[in-house]
């Protein structure tokens, strides 16, 4: 398990392949590795993005994302999570956040991946400033995930 | 009792104001804490409140040391 | 959008990160990409496997994975998708199929996913024969995914 | 008419046979088509039946020309 928030920038699919390399207990085991990447977007409802600042609370953020994995650990048989998760700035086309899970069978893995990426949307304590043309705005929700 | 405040995003800026560390009674709870650090503003409706990196709410009583953190709706991932 | 059967080993991670770069209308478009990959596990319902064998129908394998994208993108509002999948001779921990699909929110991405990769599982003409210690077994069926 | 016949997997182990050519007459039914390429052996309950690379059942008509696949339920993924 692997919980990383960082300032840097994120190649999530040499992040996974790494880690899962890594990760010996997973090869032979994991029949199935679930995925997911959120990318920023240029567009925003309706308006041009140039950039995005990301804040997060430190040591709540990294506590709440654990919660997260140990509840997902609890409801699905999992092998392995990972989550990591870029704050600071960035540009249209960067990746925000990766988040996968493996496990023996596929629904497991895609169910605790998609249970992860919902409960990180709706409560880890980051918070994100989108640069608009006309100025500063603050995202003030996220979409809905079901 | 010494109690340190925390404001993040939209609120700090609208406060600006990222923290404080505030004298308070026994007892106090977070709404109470809130007003101190805000200098008696309203608390927003959407504001939540999280005690020692732990979502909590605006009546929980806090404790000494106690680190109490204001923020609006996440917006992550 | 991209559907490949192939003998060659298969890295999914770096096929993703490579087929993305390379889809330029992704870029700031997607804000959501979720993928799945299958891999051969050294144990199946309680017996060890040295090997696999994946024999497929050419021609209609590849038509009926178009038709499984082709339907997602009706029902979901999707950017691309990507699927390769492994025939021959495969190892435990060989990846045998990676599943992507890319949208603009995640709920699309997600389901989307889902759909191709059960579909894929219930309908597409593949079939297994594991090398067991006792000698070759075909799998009679898929677990459920739901 | 003549169609083309295949057979895949553990059937084509079974048949010991991957496919042949079949002359059959006209208004056939794909379950005619494998009476005649398995040698009169009935048919295992849970074959699958694609004409032309489409998924059909053992009922449906083959016209001259068309390739008839007969498999057992399918393991990819």
């Amino acid at each position: 398990m692997k919980i990383e928030v960082r300032v840097a920038p994120l190649n999530p699919w040499h992040e996974v392949a790494d880690y899962e390399q890594a990760q010996t207990t997973l090869h032979g085991m994991a029949g199935a590795a679930a995925v997911f990447v959120g990318t920023m977007r240029e567009l925003n409802e309706g308006d041009a993005v140039s950039a995005m600042t990301l804040e997060h609370y430190p040591g709540m953020t990294e506590k709440h994302l654990e919660k997260i994995c140990a509840a997902a650990a609890q409801r699905w048989s999992l092998l392995d999570t990972l989550i990591i998760h870029r704050v600071g700035e960035l540009r249209p086309a960067d990746p925000i956040v990766l988040v996968a899970a493996w496990s023996a069978h596929r629904k497991d893995a895609f169910e605790a991946c998609r249970y992860i990426m919902e409960d990180l949307k709706s409560n880890a304590p980051f918070w994100k400033k989108e640069q608009l043309p006309s100025g500063h705005r603050w995202v003030e929700k996220n979409t809905a995930g079901y | 009792m010494t109690v340190a405040v925390k404001f993040f995003a939209s609120l700090k800026e609208q406060l600006g104001c990222d923290g404080a560390s505030v004298e308070i009674g026994e007892m106090a709870t977070a709404a109470d804490v809130w007003l101190q650090a805000s200098g008696g503003k309203a608390m927003p409706g959407n504001v939540l409140v999280a005690i020692n990196m732990e979502y909590s709410d605006q009546n929980a009583t806090v404790h000494d040391g106690d680190e109490v953190a204001f923020f609006p709706p996440v917006t992550g991932g």
